[in-house]
């Protein structure tokens, strides 16, 4: 048996140091992170790197961070297994490995001169976070801005001083809501559905983006197309178990689309009839 | 037919040539594990090869990528450091039959497609690879004229076809002439050997018919209508997500990546295995979520996999009807009558249709 | 780091899967050079007592001094490894519970068989909670390895939750089916690569079955070879009895 | 002799397989108890065997003892052999003999290195000994690991193994594998004399009590170990289906336990017994060890078992060495090889039956005894383990040692004693039914 290094391989990591984290809630973690050796991050919103801990595994996990930030790029991790409960064990100064960034994300050009309509429930904030970022450093180029975020708990907010400065801002409208509410709440219970009637939007010039937890995909998109939103312009973002990233190993098909290459930002109009979508 | 490229060779002379062809390097060939079970395993001399053989328990692909491979190797001390490595062993492969040989060609497709997988294509230009006709269906289970893998068309370096007292060999690659200079065991071809030859071909053409009551083309089609087919709901109760059909196949190539770390926990490889989309884990997310729960979507998907996904990518079936998952499963889940019976649920929707 | 004070504790087994430790030569010195092992009776006279990082617990528990001992144990210990068949799933102890337990007191020990106090066998995790598994009969050495690194890495370990027969195949052994001889292989999971058929004997299934086996398909496939199904029944209680006591 | 009291009480005595309590109550310089007590959970094989098929009972008993598991293995394949009526090919036998050795091989330097040495370096367990004396520990585990390869590829695994059954073997070692396995026996004998070098300096105690010792005989040249008849220092000499003559279980009359015994109260099997009974079929450079270590039968010095233990150890890595050489040179017949059965494929008839097994395994002789119906189904089982043999003998050294050694110390004496229950090499985990448990009835 031979062996030998591979230069171009698609499995090379590039190294990365964590420069800052912060703890969101119990189980959600911020890492800002920037690559060493002098490299920068070229990404879109919506796209995902594969983050390494060497020995332990790699996961995929969205950039939350705006393109526009160059020099670092931003994670939010939630703790479920081996992976991403040993990353919430690091702290600023140790190194990760990264791949990519990979996948499709929302197509920007695309987005410029219309309308958005952003629907984020629990951890789908993150790849939201990257285009809610954008859309800001970009305000000019973007028509009327509405920011959907729901949540379990009061306490699951994700980037609660973030969401403070959206509901501040007066060239968007941010609405957020909780499924069970705490004494200390004062906002809106309900599903996220709840707030969607509150929005005035012009459906022709609106695009809608929307991640978050499978079930909640079935009831908003209903809502979305009674609103009148073409199909073509609901972008959806989709997780799926993923190991290669490369279109390859096969974890995350839906029928003939791979997430990690075709996705994870699908068109509806793209994925509409495929049953394994939903 | 272009005679240049057909030598012959004796068939008094196929042990010296095996010999010295396992002299070059590593060979390996089929032999056979009783039970009518075969296996590629490596040979010395042309005795331990079984030319008469039905396919092999795992196919050609296990030397393409391993069941286990290194993808990286790493140090974990200050800081962490990661090498990506291939390892590779150049060897010869002799008596592939073509539908192993198309399942090779499905797996080049995939692993050229960007980004590219060098892991598998430093492997591949190492591997030479020596085919052997099949003059006769090898089993029941069999399906290759089905996906056109029963006549050879390409994917070779030399091609063998057994025509009585000699093998007529075609001659496709550079590496192949090679073989055919460096062995010394070769004869030019004249006319009448290859006469002989089309005349083979002929009486195969008339053996090998389509094993199932539809047309190639259609075949997409086919399974365009049939996503909620009853077919599907009948496997859930059979199956025993064992993952013996997707480990057995030439172009089922899914595979789990997983790290490993020696026991002072300072040095490690990321290596990837195997997997198979059977299996209940595969689809699985967390949070527990998994998006192919039943038995019955997990076997819709291999079938999917092999007939209609492939052809929007790559222009080609997956399947290249060597009947190994027929033949290996031990629920008696057979391709063939599967496909079968989607025919007879959708002439059953064509015709309720029309009435 | 400081390494981790472990202890290796037997109930009702063989101990066999103690010995695989021994057995894995002058690398267990790296193994021994990784964690403080504090008490190990079968080769060690020291006894430590105190509170302990790892606790490795071989064997079935199977009378009430045992489930005690086993709380015991839990309580000093952070980490609970159930280690071996008879550890992770009852295994062959379980075969007891198959029979009354007063029938087969006296069948063995006679008229003194009231001195003999025995409960239906059950696995560890069915007495106190168990942090990691290391299933086998005995246990696989390198699954072992692979445990005590995660347990060392401080992450989960997951066993293998698909058949042994994908293991099998990646082996390349002639299926035992194709020898008209059943194996449990299809309902047991994997993580032993498969070491019984490569030896071309059949899974007994001592790693205890899949989270979600098809008892149906399994049924039929028995049916087709016309294998009855009291011989499978019983083959399959020769390790997995206990996992009818939930 | 002052009128001392002593009361030693060893809870879970250490570094034997298996639990074990050592109970002395020494009152006004008068012994009043001396026990060895098992306290091992009861597993209850024998009834849990009832109502398996006769082709299972290897796969179940291997699992009584994960330190004999080739040995009760052996010796319920030869029950149910026996009751079934088949004899195993030359070959089988051969590659018995040689897995018998392996174990025997594996078992004794286990003991010696890991379990009894600590004792004679004066340390608690093998552990201080990695920085001690870690070529010592090195070479053990190397030895130990050695056998266990060879195992591995012999029968699939030494602890269980896979492929040793009932009428012979389901994979039988290639060519390649014979030629590994003799590179590793022969490699083996330097790390064997640098064994016996060490062990020549080991100081056992003197203490000496004459009993009946008790080993398979037989008539040819070979050392017995896998097939033999039941034979005894005092001239015994039985067929092993008579087995339970000897392990007969009698009630004495001081306690409510029972006894194994043949010609005197009490009986030792193991290594030293098998030297005394067969000394002279040793391979030739074992006896050289014998000699070399000053062991010469009749020896009735418990505590030189382990010194017989050393002795066999070379007698068996040579024997080995012969067996695969002989192998090689006959090469196998794969044709031997056979499909497992379990009944379902009735390859090897049924029938009722009533069988015995008789094996040497490390710690004496083992027994094993099944019964079936005729659809080969046991009815009946019984297993004998040597320890269970030994129990009463070593309460009898007991009782002889602690007066003699009552002008030492508390700690002294529970040293001596312990040392001496250990070097029976006792295996209370095999507690498949043991004949002389104690009842702890104060
Ligand atoms: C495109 C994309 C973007 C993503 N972006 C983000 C993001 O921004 N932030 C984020 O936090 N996550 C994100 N994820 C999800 C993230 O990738 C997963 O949470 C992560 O892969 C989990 O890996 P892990 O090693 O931590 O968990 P694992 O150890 O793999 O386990 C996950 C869960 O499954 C269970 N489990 C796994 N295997 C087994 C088994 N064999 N047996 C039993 N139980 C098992 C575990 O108990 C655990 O609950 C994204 C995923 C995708 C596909
Ligand atoms: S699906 Fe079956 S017939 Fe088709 S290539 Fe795979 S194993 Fe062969
Ligand atoms: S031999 Fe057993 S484990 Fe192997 S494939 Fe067949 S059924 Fe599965
Ligand atoms: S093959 Fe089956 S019985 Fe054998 S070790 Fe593996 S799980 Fe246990």
């Amino acid at each position: 048996m031979e062996k030998v290094a591979i230069k171009d391989s698609s499995y090379r990591l590039k190294k990365a140091k964590i420069l800052q984290t912060k703890k969101l809630t119990a189980n959600e973690k911020f890492f800002e992170i920037a690559l060493m050796d002098g490299e920068r991050l070229d990404y879109e919103p919506g796209q995902f790197i594969m983050v390494s801990l060497l020995g332990i595994g790699e996961v995929p996990i969205s950039v939350c961070s705006s393109p526009a930030k160059r020099d670092s790029f931003d994670l939010c991790i939630r703790a479920v297994g081996k992976v991403t409960r040993s990353l919430h064990k690091l702290k600023a100064g140790d190194v990760i490995g990264i791949r990519g960034p990979y996948g499709k994300g929302f197509p920007v050009r695309i987005l410029e001169g219309n309308d958005l309509l952003i629907i984020a429930g629990g951890l789908g904030i993150a790849p939201l976070r990257s285009l809610i970022q954008y859309v800001l450093d970009n305000r000019r180029d973007f028509g009327k801005v509405h920011i959907l975020f729901g949540c379990k708990e009061p306490k699951d907010m994700l980037f609660s001083d973030e969401l403070e400065y959206w509901n501040e801002r007066t060239d968007l409208h941010y609405a957020c809501t909780v499924d069970r509410a705490d004494p200390d709440w004062a906002g809106n219970v309900g599903v996220i559905t709840t707030l969607m009637p509150g929005v005035d939007i012009e459906p022709s010039r609106t695009f809608a983006a929307v991640v978050g937890p499978p079930i909640m995909y079935n009831f908003v998109i209903k809502e979305l197309i009674a609103k009148g939103i073409p199909e073509r312009q609901i972008l959806l973002s989709f997780e799926r178990n993923m190991k290669c990233g490369n279109g390859k190993c096969g974890r995350c098909q839906i029928q003939n689309l791979y997430v990690c290459q075709d996705g994870p930002v699908f068109h509806y109009e793209q994925i509409k009839n495929l049953n394994e979508a939903f | 037919m272009e005679d240049l490229q057909y030598v012959i060779l004796k068939k008094e002379r196929v042990h010296d040539f095996i010999s010295t062809l396992s002299k070059i390097q590593k060979l390996v060939a089929p032999v056979s594990k009783g039970y009518n079970n075969f296996a590629f395993e490596e040979v010395s001399s042309g005795s331990e090869i079984a030319l008469k053989y039905i396919p092999t328990i795992l196919p050609l692909k296990k030397f393409f990528m391993p069941q286990r491979e290194t993808l990286l190797e790493f140090k974990i001390a200050k800081g962490t450091h990661a090498e990506p490595v291939v390892e590779y062993e150049p060897m010869t492969i002799f008596g592939a039959h073509t539908c192993d040989l198309a399942g090779v060609q499905c797996l080049n497709m995939v692993f050229s497609e960007r980004p590219k997988d060098y892991n598998y294509l430093t492997r591949k230009n190492k591997i030479t690879l020596i085919g052997l006709e099949c003059n006769e269906y090898c089993d029941e289970y069999a399906s290759c004229h089905l996906v056109n893998a029963s006549f050879p068309s390409g994917g070779y370096d030399l091609f063998f076809t057994d025509l009585g007292d000699y093998f007529i060999v075609h001659v496709n690659t550079q590496t192949g002439d090679e073989i055919v200079d460096t062995t010394e065991s070769f004869e030019k071809a004249d006319t009448s050997h290859i006469k002989e030859l089309k005349r083979l071909r002929d009486t195969k053409s008339k053996i090998f018919s389509n094993e199932v009551s539809i047309e190639r083309r259609y075949m997409p089609e086919l399974f365009d209508m049939s996503f909620r087919a009853r077919v599907w709901k009948a496997l859930e109760e059979r199956c025993l997500s064992c993952g013996n059909c997707t480990n057995v196949c030439p172009t089922c190539y899914c595979f789990d990546i997983r790290d490993e770390l020696e026991l002072n926990l300072k040095r490690g490889v990321r290596y990837r295995v195997w997997d198979s989309c059977q299996l209940e884990p595969f689809a699985r997310v967390a949070g527990g979520i998994n998006f192919r729960k039943e038995r019955s979507a997990r076997q819709r998907h291999r079938y999917y996999r092999k007939f209609r996904y492939p052809v929007d990518r790559f222009s080609r079936f997956f399947c290249t009807g060597c009947g190994r998952c027929t033949r290996t499963c031990m629920a008696g889940i057979s391709l063939k009558e599967t496909l079968n019976e989607l025919i007879k649920e959708s002439e059953d929707r064509v015709w309720k249709k029309w009435l | 780091m400081k390494k981790p004070k472990v202890g290796i504790f037997d109930f009702a087994c063989c101990e066999g899967c103690q010995l695989q430790i021994a057995n894995i030569g002058e690398d267990v010195l790296d193994v021994l050079g990784s964690i403080d092992v504090v008490e190990w009776r079968e080769v060690m006279s020291e006894k430590w007592g105190k509170n302990l990082d790892i606790a490795i617990v071989e064997g079935s528990i199977t009378n009430p001094h045992a489930v005690k001992r086993i709380q015991k144990i839990r309580k000093k210990a952070k980490i609970v490894i159930a280690y071996g068949s008879c550890a992770t799933i009852g295994g062959v102890n379980g075969m007891k519970n198959n029979f009354n337990l007063d029938d087969i007191r006296k069948y063995v020990y006679g008229d003194s068989y009231r001195f003999f106090p025995t409960e239906m066998t059950k696995a560890v995790h069915q007495i106190v909670k168990v942090d990691y598994f290391v299933n086998g009969c005995p246990v696989y050495i390198p699954e072992f390895v692979a445990v005590l690194k995660a347990v060392l890495q401080g992450i989960p370990y997951y066993v293998p939750d698909y058949p042994v027969c994908v293991e099998c195949k990646l082996n390349e052994n002639v299926c035992m089916y194709d020898r008209k001889v059943t194996c449990l292989g299809p309902v047991t999971r994997a993580g032993c690569n498969a070491w019984c058929i490569n030896n071309c004997n059949i899974c007994y299934g001592c790693r205890g079955m899949v989270s979600n086996p098809n008892e149906k398909g399994a049924q039929d496939v028995l049916a087709k070879y016309k294998i009855p199904m009291d011989l499978i029944l019983n083959k399959m209680n020769m390790y997995n009895k206990c996992r009818e006591l939930g | 002799m002052d009128k001392r009291n002593i009361n030693i009480n060893v809870e879970y005595l250490t570094r034997v397989e298996g639990h074990g309590n050592i109970v002395i109550n020494v009152k006004e310089g008068k012994l009043d108890t001396c026990r060895l007590d098992i306290v091992e959970a009861p597993r209850f094989f024998e009834g849990m065997l009832r109502g398996r098929s006769i082709f299972e009972a290897q796969h179940i008993t291997s699992r009584i003892c994960g330190i004999c598991a080739c040995g009760h293995t052996l010796a319920s394949i030869q029950a149910a052999e026996d009751a079934l009526g088949i004899t195993p090919t030359e070959q089988t036998i051969k590659l018995r003999r040689l897995l018998l050795h392996l174990e025997m091989l594996d078992s004794h330097i286990l003991h010696i290195y890991l379990l009894v040495a600590p004792d004679l370096l004066g340390v608690k367990s093998f552990v201080p000994l990695i920085n001690s004396h870690n070529e010592v520990v090195r070479r053990a585990l190397r030895m130990k690991k050695t056998c266990n390869d060879m195992c591995d590829i012999l029968v699939g695994r030494h602890v269980h193994p896979i492929s040793a059954i009932v009428g012979g073997f389901t994979k039988l070692p290639g060519q390649s594998d014979l030629d590994a396995m003799l590179g590793m026996l022969k490699r083996m004998r330097t790390d064997m004399d640098a064994t016996v070098e060490l062990a020549a300096k080991l100081k056992f105690p003197e203490f000496e009590r004459d009993t009946e010792y008790v080993a398979l005989v037989n008539d040819d040249g070979e050392y017995p170990l896998l097939i033999g008849d039941i034979g005894s220092t005092d001239g015994v000499r039985m067929n092993k289906k008579d087995y339970k003559r000897i392990t007969n279980e009698f009630v004495v009359p001081y306690s409510s336990a029972k006894h194994a015994r043949l010609s005197r109260e009490s009986y030792a099997v193991g290594a030293l017994a098998r030297f005394n009974l067969n000394s002279e079929k040793l391979h030739p450079k074992a006896k050289e060890v014998a000699t070399a270590v000053g062991l010469k039968p009749k020896c009735i010095n418990p505590y030189l078992n382990t010194a017989a233990q050393l002795v066999e150890s070379v007698h068996c890595l040579e024997d080995a060495i012969s067996i695969v050489e002989d192998l090689k040179n006959t090469s196998l017949h794969y044709d031997e090889e056979i499909v497992i059965g379990l009944n379902e494929q009735s390859n090897i008839p049924v029938r009722a039956g009533n069988g015995v097994g008789a094996v040497e395994v490390p710690r004496g002789i083992l027994f094993h005894n099944y019964q079936t119906d005729e659809n080969g189904i046991i009815t009946n089982a019984n297993c004998v383990i040597p320890t269970s043999q030994n129990t009463g003998n070593i309460e009898y050294d007991m009782m002889k040692l602690v007066p003699e050694i009552l002008d030492k110390g508390d700690e002294e004496i529970t040293l001596a004693i312990e040392m001496l229950v250990r070097s029976y090499d006792p295996c209370i985990s095999c507690s498949t039914h043991l004949l002389n448990i104690r009842f702890v009835n104060k």
